[in-house]
């Protein structure tokens, strides 16, 4: 087994007296793809929010690469390597897509002078088939184009582990399948994913073990066979009926 | 042909000749904060310059100058006046200057026109810092913030011996704050106790806390105040609120014909004026003050206050000190001024020759006005000096 | 260095000479008196753009750190007997130093909760000083004449004053463009885009935030201690008068916020526009009205300023002016 | 010890009317999150209306009546023409706005009026309670600014279109899926808000001269009450109002007057910094 690059212990997230993330522990391994899942309101992005420093944890610790990084800031965690991309895209909206991206390359872990991180930037975005749009303010893209300048972003700071919170959410099957291969391209790099989808079919073939929410605690983890036929697992979502159509319509197809 | 030229030559130079002219620069605040408190003090001015030039000129041995006023508006701002004195001095070709009003404009001014070492004749300017910087071309015709209330504490006490505790409450404002930190050392030095010395806000519209404040002194009269606005507040406030104190005395406000609209909280306040129409001095040049209230009156068809005395004061000095020095030429002019000790009809002149306050105003003294009731009408009296008053002060008001 | 083949840095340059060369050469001190003021405007206005235009942070008190400048010049100067040139450098790394401290407290608020803060500090500032005897109070510090006899007599003090604020000037503009260039500049707009993704992406935004209100003290608590030197005096009310702050906000939003060129140019046309009033009888009373009217125009109908909507209908200007 | 209560009932007094001030303020930011820098122009504009219905004949408190009328038609005119279209735009568009707004107002009264002093002239009685002396004026004024601040939470609480203003307040979104008409919502507050601060500058008109140029102040204190009390949040605002006017009455007696001032705007930063939801709790 490969060693582990992120070690969540006992994490508990409280919000006054709403407990959102409860004693959760996971692990995940250098360069596997980790599947995070849970019906809606499960936690998922509050543990993200942890992980990536945006919150700091009530109780229990996250350690990445055999270091402590609970506690310390966002800009401090992504400069040690850990990037993400946010669920409701924040696109930083009258810069252009270049200049978006070179905000990743900058200030990302290698701290790359402006002129290098240009070129990262110019990099990742043909890398990431945003190539021509370069020069377009990034609040002018459709959604699909933002989401996917979201991954360009974390993925110019040539993070060794990646957060996706939801990439595929709200996109068309092509578009899906094109984001789908942007992904395995990354995890090809050798870059560790972990991830959060709604979307089942893609999640189950993506990831190499996956862990499940359900109400701020950890439900179950496993190889994607085993969590789709854990009782427990199909008991939560059938508690969610948007959730539980969603997979039965993806079954159906 | 050549003939002719040489005649209009000779016609141009002789003219010329004839008609020669001096001309004074100054700005003009029209519009801003200082607008009505400028115009007068320019109309005086004005009202100079035509009487001079009713006369045909400034008789300088056995020719005339005719003067000529150059003036722009300062918007009552700093950053206007230095701009508007250069322009002045080095476009215009001004020979002398007169100040702006206020002395934070004429201390702007001053940077200027001494490092052109032109005479700068400053009124409506009564900061006693500007004189202390060293200039040696600027000024002063009105009574400096030094000695503004040293004479309203030598009445007062004239007025009760006995009297120990007094209050001295000013505006915290460049001006208030000279005048009051002088008053403050003068009392001292004549016996009184002073047992409140506190600025407020220039804003302040709510005296409620100083009042108090007075109150709890045990003050049994009370100095000071600062402009307008917050002097007549806190005379309206200081009635209100029954403060009992047998005299007030505040600077600017009382002076001003507009605070009569108080009614029954004008009553007997005080205040030190630069000079009022009634004043009976004897002037030994220049006209009377009576005889430059009718033609003010006669020009302008309303009673000057001392702004616009002190703007025909301002120049009147200068047309002294040109007929003493015998030239327009700056050297000889500013050795007149320096000489000058004159009564003309805005009181006693007589500038400081010490090179630490060079161009201070010594001679002249504020007049003490106070408000009293003749037929139940509310009446501006002048109540000292002794020798220059309508009216006995009232004693204790209160 | 990249900066020299920028068309920009020359156009700097060059407007930098025009403003040194135009009145000194013609020996013109009425047009200097007059080009003293559009500096100081351009100065006030391309430093308050680092934080509003570049950071998204709406300063509404940045004269503190103009009339800070002037009173720490004006009393070294004055009552220690300091040069000039070594008096306003220690003025402007103080207050630089002082906005860093002061930075590291407010700039923990955000949106209007920041700006109303900036506007107490200038009134707890301006209250502060009237009320300090060592700096004269109310009273302000007036300037002995010898201080100006100590640079070769009044008239050649001011000529030097006057380049040294043109040098300000320029080196304002020059700073704009610098810090538009620099990763610094790219992660202040980050910050003023979404400063959560900015974090998120790597960007230190506390300390940023905090060292661009620093730099945008420095050069106009420079220009405060020339613009007060050149007075001879500084009171409270002139060296913290909130409204040249909101005049400079206009400036800003005239000329296009967030731009290098458009806080310079929204500062000369204001400083003309307003002479124009001022001069017209019977608008000389509307001028505030006027300006308010265009600034509510500017808001409502063309938020990016002339320089924003310019380069909307004409995109490549954007790459010659940034 | 006399001194220091009749400071601290002064200040007490004063306090209310602050109160009043920054309720109007604290509103329109609770409800649509502007910080309305027009405050101090409308404040200033109470005063001048109180002093023209009172020229007209018409008695001080009555006149309040018809002042408030105009501060609310104004209110929904500012919003209308200066808010409406940049409400969802950066926090900067309002504050600019609102802001110009100011310039306009101010700027017209100051060619209209001048920026000298204008004063209320009517007769004022003065009171002895238990040796304390108090003007008839600023109790009035102290009561009224109650009374008003009562009928404001009869309005919020127990009127359909006060609960209206309350979940516009709470969540404009889900007001609006609930079929309240937000737009119109929001106008009303704006004019309640400026409304509210002309009535305030009123009432001050009765106590103290004012100039053109006075609602600033009054502006200030309001801000540093409302973030006293917690921006947006109106009882919070009158409470800042209070401590405000104790803390100048008490501190008044122990030090120099000239430095409350900077009390004020120490505590007023101190409190941004430290409590941002302001003492009593904020909106949020």
């Amino acid at each position: 087994m490969k060693p582990a690059i992120l070690e969540v212990r006992n994490v508990t997230k409280a919000f006054g007296g709403l407990i959102a993330v409860k004693d959760v522990s996971l692990t995940q391994y250098q360069g596997e793809i980790l599947g995070l899942i849970g019906p809606n309101g499960a936690g998922k992005t509050t543990l993200f929010n942890v992980i990536n420093g945006v919150y700091k944890p009530t109780s229990g610790e996250v350690i990445f690469e055999g270091q402590k990084i609970s506690g310390l800031p966002p800009y401090e965690v992504v400069r040690r390597g850990l990037a993400r991309t946010h669920q409701i895209v924040k696109p930083l909206n009258e810069m252009t897509v270049l200049e978006n991206v070179t905000v990743g390359a900058c200030f990302g872990p290698q701290n790359l002078p402006l002129e290098a991180a240009q070129e990262v930037a110019a990099e990742v975005i043909e890398f990431t088939g945003l190539g021509k749009y370069a020069d377009v303010l990034a609040g002018k893209l459709n959604i699909a184009l933002k989401k996917r300048l979201e991954v360009a972003r974390a993925l110019a700071a040539k993070p060794r582990l990646l957060l996706l919170d939801e990439v595929l959410a709200g996109l068309n099957p092509s578009e899906v399948a094109k984001m789908l291969d942007v992904i395995r391209a990354i995890r090809d790099q050798g870059i560790s994913i972990l991830m959060i989808e709604h979307i089942m079919q893609a999640i189950m073939s993506l990831s190499d073990r996956i862990v499940v929410l359900n109400f701020g605690e950890k439900l179950a983890e496993g190889s994607p066979d085993e969590v789709a036929n854990d009782p427990q697992v199909i008991e939560a979502y059938l508690g969610d009926p948007e959730m539980a159509k969603r997979i039965l319509e993806e079954e159906e197809a | 042909m050549k003939k002719l030229w040489i005649t209009l030559l000779l016609a141009a130079v002789a003219s010329f000749g004839l008609a020669q002219t001096v001309t004074i620069g100054l700005t003009v605040s029209k519009t801003g904060k200082y607008n009505v408190e400028s115009v007068n003090q320019l109309n005086g001015i004005k009202l100079w310059q035509k009487w001079i030039n009713d006369q045909g000129g400034i008789p300088v041995g056995d020719k005339k100058y005719k003067v000529e006023l150059k003036f722009y508006d300062d918007e009552s701002k700093a950053e206007r006046v230095q701009q508007l004195y250069s322009r002045l001095i080095s476009q215009d070709k001004v020979d002398f200057l007169i100040s702006p009003y206020s002395s934070g404009l004429t201390a702007k001014a001053a940077v200027i026109s001494e490092q052109y070492g032109k005479i700068m004749i400053a009124t409506g300017a009564a900061s006693d810092s500007i004189f202390k910087l060293g200039y040696e071309n600027v000024y002063q015709i009105y009574t400096p913030a030094s000695r503004y209330l040293t004479a309203t504490l030598d009445m007062l006490k004239a007025a009760d011996p006995n009297l120990k505790k007094i209050a001295i409450v000013y505006e915290d404002s460049k001006f208030a704050k000279a005048v009051a930190t002088a008053a403050k050392d003068y009392a001292k030095k004549i016996g009184f106790d002073v047992a409140l010395f506190e600025g407020y806000p220039p804003s302040t519209t709510d005296f409620g806390p100083i009042i108090n404040k007075v109150k709890a002194s045990g003050a049994e009269a009370l100095v000071g105040g600062g402009h307008y606005a917050d002097g007549a507040t806190f005379a309206r406030q200081l009635y209100e609120q029954q403060a009992t104190l047998k005299m007030i005395a505040l600077l600017v406000a009382p002076a001003s014909d507009e605070f009569a609209q108080l009614g029954d909280a004008a009553f007997g306040v005080a205040a030190p004026s630069q000079w009022e129409p009634l004043v009976k001095y004897n002037p030994n040049c220049g006209v009377t003050p009576e005889e430059f209230v009718k033609m003010y009156e006669e020009a302008y068809g309303k009673t000057p206050a001392y702004r616009a005395a002190g703007g025909f004061a301002a120049g009147l000095v200068l047309q002294r000190a040109i007929m003493d020095a015998g030239s327009i030429d700056a050297d000889k002019v500013r050795a007149a001024l320096d000489k000058m000790d004159l009564t003309i009809f805005f009181g006693k002149i007589k500038f400081s020759t010490d090179p630490a306050s060079h161009g201070l105003q010594l001679g002249h003294d504020m007049v003490q006005i106070q408000w009293q009731k003749k037929d139940g009408e509310l009446m501006k009296e002048i109540v000292w000096p002794l020798d220059a008053k309508t009216s006995d002060l009232i004693y204790p008001i209160r | 260095m990249k900066l020299l083949k920028a068309p920009l840095f020359w156009l700097i340059v060059g407007v930098t000479a025009i403003f040194a060369l135009l009145p000194l050469l013609s020996n013109n001190i009425t047009l200097r008196e007059t080009l003293v003021l559009s500096a100081i405007y351009i100065i006030l206005a391309a430093n308050l753009n680092l934080m509003i235009g570049y950071t998204g942070y709406v300063n509404f008190g940045s004269i503190v750190f103009f009339g800070l400048g002037g009173y720490l010049t004006l009393w070294l100067v004055g009552s220690h007997h300091w040069g000039l040139y070594s008096a306003v450098l220690v003025a402007g790394v103080s207050v630089s130093a002082l906005a860093f401290l002061l930075g590291i407290g407010i700039l923990r608020l955000r949106g209007a909760y920041f700006a109303l803060a900036t506007i107490g500090v200038n009134e707890a500032v301006k209250d502060f000083v009237s009320n300090f005897d060592v700096w004269g109070g109310s009273e302000g510090i007036f300037l002995p004449f010898t201080a100006y006899k100590a640079m070769g007599g009044a008239g050649k003090a001011l000529w030097t004053v006057y380049l040294l604020i043109v040098l300000v000037m320029g080196s304002s503009l020059l700073l704009s463009l610098a810090v538009r260039r620099s990763k610094f500049g790219l992660g202040l707009f980050a910050i003023r885009e979404d400063e959560d993704a900015a974090v998120v992406l790597g960007v230190k935004a506390p300390l940023y935030k905090t060292l661009a209100y620093s730099l945008s003290a420095f050069l106009p608590a420079i220009a405060g201690g020339l613009y007060f030197f050149k007075n001879g005096s500084v009171v409270p009310e002139e060296a913290f008068n909130l409204n040249l702050s909101i005049e400079a906000i206009v400036m800003v939003m005239l000329g296009g916020q967030g731009t290098v060129t458009g806080p310079t140019i929204g500062a000369f046309l204001y400083e003309r526009l307003r002479g124009m009033l001022l001069t017209i009888p019977g608008l000389s009373n509307f001028h505030m009205v006027i300006a308010g009217v265009l600034l509510l125009l500017i808001i409502l109908f063309a938020p990016g300023g002339l320089m924003g909507w310019l380069y909307r209908i004409w995109p490549r200007l954007r790459r010659v002016l940034e | 010890m006399i001194e220091i209560v009749s400071s601290i009932l002064d200040g007490l007094l004063i306090g209310l009317v602050y109160g009043l001030a920054s309720i109007g303020l604290t509103l329109i930011f609770g409800v649509m999150d502007v910080v309305n820098l027009a405050h101090g122009a409308v404040i200033s504009l109470g005063m001048f209306s109180l002093y023209f219905f009172f020229g007209a004949g018409l008695h001080p408190y009555l006149a309040l009546i018809p002042v408030a009328i105009i501060g609310f038609l104004l209110g929904v005119l500012i919003y209308q023409i200066a808010v409406r279209r940049i409400l969802d735009g950066p926090p900067l568009m309002t504050l600019l706005a609102t802001f110009a707004v100011s310039m306009i107002i101010v700027g017209i009264g100051t060619a209209l009026w001048s920026t000298s002093p204008y004063n209320v002239n009517f007769k004022v009685q003065t009171l002895n309670i238990f040796g304390y002396t108090v003007t008839s004026a600023r109790l009035i004024a102290a009561l009224a600014a109650v009374l008003v601040t009562f009928m404001l939470y009869y309005f919020l609480y127990r009127t359909t279109l006060g609960k209206a203003v309350r979940a516009v307040s709470n969540n404009r979104e889900a007001a609006e899926l609930m079929g309240i008409p937000s737009q119109q919502i929001l106008a009303i507050s704006f004019g309640i808000g400026t409304a509210l601060a002309m009535l305030s500058g009123a009432l001050i008109a009765t106590l103290f001269p004012f100039t053109i140029l006075s609602g600033s102040i009054y502006e200030l204190k309001s801000f540093v009450a409302s973030v006293l009390g917690g921006l947006g949040n109106p009882t919070g605002a009158l409470f800042g109002g209070v401590i405000l006017g104790l803390i100048e009455g008490s501190v008044a007696p122990f030090i120099a007057i000239s430095w409350t001032n900077v009390i004020e705007f120490v505590i007023f930063v101190l409190i941004l910094l430290f409590f941002p939801t302001g003492l009593l709790g904020g909106r949020k």
